[in-house]
């Protein structure tokens, strides 16, 4: 399809990114291209990245909105630091980005935008179309609009819905710089508007018109071509994170035979998992959209002890309301998951951007001596069998669980095996019906387990509540050694679950020079980076940790046999804290609080830096 | 969805006193208001094992250890907050919750109202004695101006709730008062409120004897209670006073109290009605009014369907729709491709 | 404790447009609001500075940022809970709550439903536009039942509160409502509500254009609004219609629409009365009736003493029967002994 | 005064609990019997002990009240472990307390109240005045009642009263054996009871009858005498740490020249701090009883925004609750005193007991990186200090302090010497009045902290709220490095106070085996102990820490100097951890959570045992 006299060259990886102001479409001109890149079949990874405004004033710099993908022929972890591509439909976009893309790198622009007003409200002093502040890179400039409009012209199309198109001319030229195929989004475009004929019309001759500009105007001359991934043999499909977590816990209610309640209060990067698992009604789901944050876990408590399997997704600010309600739910030893989706702290902070700083709270945020488990998920499609973990660990041990997320893995997406329904495990819970011996905290089973009477059953009438209990028989006890002896064994509930959960084992070798340990959304840079390093035959060992509560067993072990310990972290040091305080180990600290995913760069910088001194 | 009959064996009293022993002061309201739950449960033809009793904190909020059926002694003000996800989680449940002024108004408050407004089916006992019990004795939401109590030595500054109009004002779809030492009254109420599909909401009169003792002595000392009590009886003139000798009437937008002996009579009185909710907004202002008596009984019913039985519905409507989902659809409701 | 006019300079509109760029969407109804209030402020006779505006969290809430005053935009539902700390702390502020619906009878609800029974003077502005803006469109605690929304995409199950309802079961003194497309009519609402000494609610209708575009156009669009609003004016026969052509009777506790052009006439049109609570709960209920009018204007107010004035006369009295308290006298004030 | 035939032994220290069913009045009895030892001129520390159930059924476990006191011619740190004397007014007090008794010690019986049903309450088959139980025990049984009884018969008194005055007759009998004078006492029972004469007179004969009954009647062999302690020279009273920390708050308020604000929601043990400031209205205390403890600690924000001294007081769940707003006020930087005076946790816990389990919390529980400082008490009269020091920070640095105390030191009680008011130092605070280069978070000044302008300062208007701000400027900024510029300056406020406070001066010599490190309401137990194994010039040293967050900047050093640290809690080792982290050194724990204050004993059990390992 390509024209004859554009060479093709072959690529491993590309870095995309599309922007534009929060009208022009950008996260759907993103996820179609996604969608197109995972179907073609390469590995990929995305990030999406919102204005936190509501629509901020149109052509602002607040209100630019973007959408980056990086895709590759290889097993890729991140979106991508530097940019090949940007796609710039405004000035705001260019003044946003531009910083972002590699030397010679290729900058797509929407020059109908570049207006008086819109250079102004960028600040560009003078057009930089016209200056040489684009010299460096591969500049491809195009009235989109313009074109659009030519190519519609028939139609007499409204101006809105033609400058509103102009992101379907971008895609389509991407598109063919890609050599890519347009079905999937021609297939798109016309379910997604079937009710708006003329939008679909508009739409379909702006991604023509896009593509066959760039096939017959010689734009540029070479396209690119990057092979097939080497995936497992399945099927796949592109999985959101705060999609995997609902998908993850519709699974774990099937598996476990239980009915899910979710209770919660939408906050921003969380309200998503709510408005994913509202539309699973036919798969019996309960929502229950609460007041606030703390109705939303108290909710689930009450679901949870009326035998459902009970969970309430939130940030940051939410959990520091839910924290009294997680200690009952501690005291109470009921199975219960929250979820929180980090955000940029503290306070409101930055809301709609990411940030790893709500591990000490997890831990160690609640009254009194109030052990959770907290694991976390590492990547989108990765939050799937977080979920699962989270559920399973909740109802096999009796406890609430914490399950930390962060707002770059919710919104990003990555391919994703389908996994086989059956090979699915199915789940153990302690429901219980036989009055004999019953005991309601009764601890006697392996892992400290009580049984779980759920009312409705006869003869297991019982109370329970946030006073202190007497193991056993559960009720209120203010008895010195039992007070010594309760907190103990919750505390030991959390600390033999790490005799259960896998040893870790380290990315790289057994021991070596150094070890990198993190956790959460930083999985992918630190990995990459790890990659890298390990060309150069550098001993550096990389664990990625699922489990922060207990940590698995054999950290301590794993960590003796490095020299040096780095721990990279968007906060100030949290998960770095606890290593210190169990394993009395130094570390050195890599915190970059960006409000954004780490780059590979600088993780491998930074390995460098070490390794160097 | 309503709740079954497993228990064909008559119950009694005692079925529901649990081992626990009664830990409120000798002679506090408390002891009565047990006793009279525990009478009527046995004869609402519920198994004794769907009968779920929520608290928060608080004097009052004991009241589940004390009962021999499930419970959960919860946290602060947030039992409103949990019994809704039981019911949710299990529509078949009974589901009661008891709670103070200070548990239900003061930090609670956020959650009685939207329980109110979801209707929630159960039935909510607010053991209001105007003071804070277990934290002994600081001036509560529900207690007069001026109330000299520990954090309070000149008097406290703020006005109180009306509980009835609050909740009427919150959307409540049953709305009814009762005295601890009225027994047969305050059993029908329960009744009244068990029978009611929906949040139920009772005003329950407390005397705390140690922090508050005589709040509402005026309504319960025989020489003054008929003066000063208004039964509300649907379909019932609104008589009160020695030998039912007053009435009210309305007079534009206001109660007046007419003497039922010369220039008024029985006709003249205006007829209760339980499910006008605009007579019960105007009933729920006699709260604090010195010349005119106190209402109790029920001030509002309305029937309208239950949050909880909606949620199920729509399980049901969508299962209809589109069949019950599996996991095999789920995974795959958007576009897949397949690697070899 | 009144405001004090330190500023004789005239003020206009500009003085109160602060060097932050206004991020809400184009078309946005917090726009009028704003202008609104940034009209009326110069006209109140306080000094710019002892204006405090605050907010908590929502598109709403970012109104402070707006305003060259000063502001605290705080955290989720708390604005009423901070503005009474700062109003207690000093009584010459001039303190505005500026919240949504979510803001302020979701999260909110309790901390909006104290201030109110307490009467601090603050006058709280609540954007209902029935919606959950900045998180992008779930339904709120005022929007309607049945509302498809991202998280209710079978419809919500909600029964919606009825904010100036709630607002008088909680004992609010002053209880208006506003449109933000009615200019005129809301300036009124708003200095009337800074008159109001004690806590003032404005339930000020505002639409979202992006997530509920449209919820009050019976209200605002020009072929409907006559026979749907209804202006109330005390002291005026309440009529509505395209030339006044109707009007509202009470009969027993219930309104009725009567045409006013056969069978009645304006005397059989009720009269508003401000300052009549029973009568303010039963227009209240209007909203949501369909073939009643919706109220907006001044439901009710009373005038009874603030509770910072009341804290402030209460240390006053404390001083002048005990003395102003010194270090040295409190050290003392139990039994002492000396060691030499 | 004393019998001729009874001999008088000197003693050093004693220590005695009076305990009977909660409507006995042992709280009165015991803070007389303590007000009179003060007054006398020992040096003492008290610990009442309520039952956490209002008015629990007479004569039950579950409804003992105690007031224990030692009190003595040294200095002393404690209420003391064992019991020289046990006043039991009914069998459930005998049987709740009996086993804190030391050999041979004293055990005097109301044996009025030892009926049939009252034995069974307390679980007594037999009645143990009968039994050998009390064998090893001096035991001085008397019907009190009777005797009160028979010495007010001309007064016809109400059995009911005759009855409750039973613990004046205890009381004058404890006098007796004690050499004291009842003249306090009488004053006392003359005032309180004004009103209601009939009472005094009940009173003050069974107060004179106790004390003539062990007068006359030689009921043992000696009394005792201890001497007056060596006080610093000095106006002295007694003082509770509730209303010690209500005075340092007024103090702190007169001496900044700022009125002060109390926002909170009544909670044990915390209430007291506003029963205590709601009575001050003559010093312009403003308190506001909020619906919640949200509202508290808000409407405290709003106040210290408008220029108040503004604090808020409540227990490990109310501190939950507060915790997302206590985030606003450290992104905010205002200056906020949030005081959590300790019970037992998690959940409710055991809510009127003490314990030490909330420092996690206060220094880890939040979203977000949100450094506060933290800062504890370590006695009842240290209360005042601590919240002078608390209110310091909060105005020198612009910043929220949490303010740890305990349950135990709350409700305890010890000699204050009454300090002169002028000697107390003035503070400073950021207010501020011009706007000349005025900027709401300019951080120019030597110690970071930002301008204090008030509402009502013309010229000033501005606005803050929780979203990230730009430093200086303080207006709302998403931008990258500023949100980590602001993360790390946050934390730096915080880091750079241990610049400011006071060097640590361990106790003992300034090397050794053993350091022990300590903080809040351990302090006298772990003291003791210390000094105890002093006399066998071991070489322990103690450090007990009023600033937990920063630590003070030597701390690192002194630890250094040591072989072994050990570091007593009640709790499960959270100071331990914090250590852990900070200074990679191993821990000793010791870990005790009876709900109880720290015995000496137990320390000094722990000390030798590491001493002898
Ligand atoms: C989060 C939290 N805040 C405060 C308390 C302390 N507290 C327990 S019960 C109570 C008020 C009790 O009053 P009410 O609800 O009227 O019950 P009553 O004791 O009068 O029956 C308070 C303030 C608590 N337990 N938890
Ligand atoms: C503790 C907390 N919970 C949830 C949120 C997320 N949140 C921010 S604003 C909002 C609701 C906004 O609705 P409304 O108050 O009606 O304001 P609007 O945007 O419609 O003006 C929510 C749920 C938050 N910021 N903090
Ligand atoms: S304090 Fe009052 S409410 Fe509580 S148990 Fe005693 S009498 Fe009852
Ligand atoms: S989302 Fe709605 S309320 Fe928010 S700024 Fe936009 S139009 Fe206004
Ligand atoms: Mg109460
Ligand atoms: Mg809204």
């Amino acid at each position: 399809m390509t024209n004859s006299k554009t060479n093709v060259t072959e690529l491993t990886e590309v870095t995309i990114r599309f922007a534009g102001d929060s009208g022009d479409g950008m996260q759907l001109t993103g996820t179609q291209f996604s969608d197109n890149t995972a179907i073609f079949g390469n590995d990929l990874a995305t990030f999406p990245d919102y204005p936190s405004e509501i629509r901020a004033p149109a052509g602002s710099l607040a209100g630019v909105s973007s959408f980056q993908i990086q895709f590759s022929k290889l097993d890729i972890h991140t979106p991508g630091d530097d940019l090949n591509v940007l796609v710039a439909m405004n000035p705001a976009a260019l003044k946003v980005h531009l910083g972002d893309v590699k030397d010679n790198g290729t900058v797509i622009i929407n020059e109908a935008n570049f207006t008086k007003k819109n250079l102004n409200l960028a600040g560009y002093d003078c057009n930089p179309l016209e200056t040489d502040l684009l010299k460096n890179f591969q500049t491809v400039k195009v009235d989109m609009t313009k074109l659009v409009g030519t190519a519609t012209e028939d139609l007499k199309l409204a101006p809105k819905l033609i400058a509103r198109s102009a992101n379907m001319f971008a895609l389509g030229l991407v598109y063919w710089l890609y050599g890519r195929k347009i079905d999937n989004t021609v297939d798109f475009i016309q379910k997604k508007f079937a009710k708006k004929p003329e939008i679909v019309e508009a739409n379909l001759r702006a991604l023509k018109a896009g593509y066959n500009y760039g096939n017959t105007l010689e734009l540029v001359k070479t396209t690119y071509h990057i092979p097939k991934a080497k995936f497992e043999p399945g099927c796949y499909r592109n999985m959101m994170g705060n999609q995997a977590l609902a998908y993850g816990f519709m699974t774990a209610a099937e598996k476990s035979g239980l009915e899910l309640f979710y209770g919660g209060y939408p906050i921003t990067p969380a309200s998503d998992v709510l408005h994913y698992l509202s539309g699973y009604k036919n798969m019996g789901v309960k929502t229950f959209q609460a007041e606030d944050e703390i109705a939303g876990v108290v909710s689930a408590i009450g679901a949870a002890y009326a035998g459902d399997l009970a969970i309430t997704a939130t940030s940051g600010p939410g959990v520091a309301l839910k924290s009294e309600a997680i200690g009952l739910a501690v005291m109470a030893e009921l199975p219960l998951v929250i979820i929180n989706v980090q955000r940029g702290g503290p306070s409101t902070g930055l809301p709609t951007k990411t940030e790893q700083s709500d591990l000490y709270q997890a831990v160690w945020g609640r009254n009194g001596e109030a052990p959770c488990v907290v694991i976390s998920a590492s990547t989108p499609a990765d939050c799937f069998y977080t979920a699962i973990e989270a559920a399973r660990i909740a109802l096999k041990f009796m406890i609430p669980v914490i399950l930390l997320s962060d707002g770059y893995i919710a919104n990003g997406s990555e391919p994703w095996r389908i996994p086989d329904v059956d090979s699915l495990p199915e789940f153990e819970n302690h429901k219980t019906s036989d009055p004999d011996g019953y005991e309601p905290f009764d601890h006697s089973s392996e892992f400290l387990a009580r049984p779980w009477a759920t009312p409705g059953t006869p003869g297991l009438e019982h109370r329970i509540g946030g006073l202190e209990k007497w193991d056993g028989a559960g009720h209120v006890s203010y008895d010195p050694e039992n007070h010594d002896h309760m907190l103990r064994l919750r505390q030991k509930k959390v600390d033999i679950i790490a005799e259960e959960i896998p040893d870790e084992v380290p990315y790289g070798e057994a021991s070596g020079n150094l070890l990198i340990i993190s956790w959460g959304g930083t999985m992918g840079s630190v990995r990459s980076a790890v990659e890298h390093i390990h060309l150069e035959n550098k001993k550096v060992s990389h664990v990625h940790l699922r489990h922060l509560n207990p940590f698995p067993k054999n950290l301590g072990d794993i960590i003796k046999r490095f020299d040096k310990v780095l721990v990279p972290e968007l906060n100030l040091g949290q998960l770095a804290t606890m290593l210190r305080a169990k394993y009395l180990v130094p570390t050195i600290q890599m915190n970059i609080n960006h409000g954004k995913p780490l780059k590979t760069s600088d993780v491998l910088n930074k390995i460098n830096e070490i390794l160097g001194e | 969805m309503t709740e079954t009959i497993t228990q064909p064996i008559k119950m009694t009293r005692k079925d529901f006193v649990s081992d626990q022993e009664v830990r409120w002061c000798p002679g506090c309201g408390d002891y009565a208001i047990l006793a009279q739950v525990q009478k009527v449960m046995p004869e609402l033809g519920v198994a004794k094992e769907n009968f779920l009793i929520v608290s928060g904190i608080g004097c009052s909020s004991r009241f589940p250890y004390y009962m021999d059926t499930y419970g959960f002694h919860s946290i602060h003000g947030r039992a409103p907050a949990l019994a809704s996800g039981a019911k949710i989680a299990n529509p078949e449940l009974s589901v009661w919750v008891v709670t103070g002024d200070g548990d239900a108004m003061s930090i609670g408050g956020n959650h009685l109202i939207h329980t109110l407004r979801r209707n929630i089916d159960m039935n909510i006992l607010m053991f209001n004695n105007r003071i804070y019990g277990l934290t002994k004795g600081q001036y509560s939401p529900t207690s007069e101006l001026g109330k000299v109590t520990k954090s309070s030595p000149m008097g406290s500054l703020d006005y109180p709730f009306n509980p009835p109009a609050l909740a009427l004002g919150a959307g409540g779809t049953f709305i009814a008062r009762a005295i601890d030492r009225d027994q047969k009254h305050s059993m029908e109420m329960i009744k009244r409120a068990h029978g009611h599909k929906g949040t139920s909401f009772i005003e329950y009169y407390q005397n705390c004897l140690i922090f508050n003792d005589g709040t509402f002595s005026d309504l319960t000392d025989k020489t003054t209670k008929d003066e000063s009590v208004l039964k509300l009886e649907h379909g019932k003139p609104m008589v009160f006073g020695v030998k039912n000798s007053k009435g009210l009437r309305l007079v534009g937008s206001q109660f007046e109290v007419i003497e039922l002996n010369g220039a008024f009579n029985i006709d003249d009185v205006f007829v209760h009605n339980e499910n006008d909710k605009n007579l019960a907004m105007i009933l729920s202002e006699l709260t604090y009014v010195d010349h005119l008596p106190t209402p109790v009984g029920i001030f509002y019913v309305k029937d309208e369907p239950t949050y909880e039985d909606m949620v199920h519905s729509q399980i049901q409507e969508a299962v209809s729709n589109k069949g019950r989902g599996s996991l095999e659809q789920l995974f795959k409701s958007s576009n897949t491709w397949t690697v070899e």
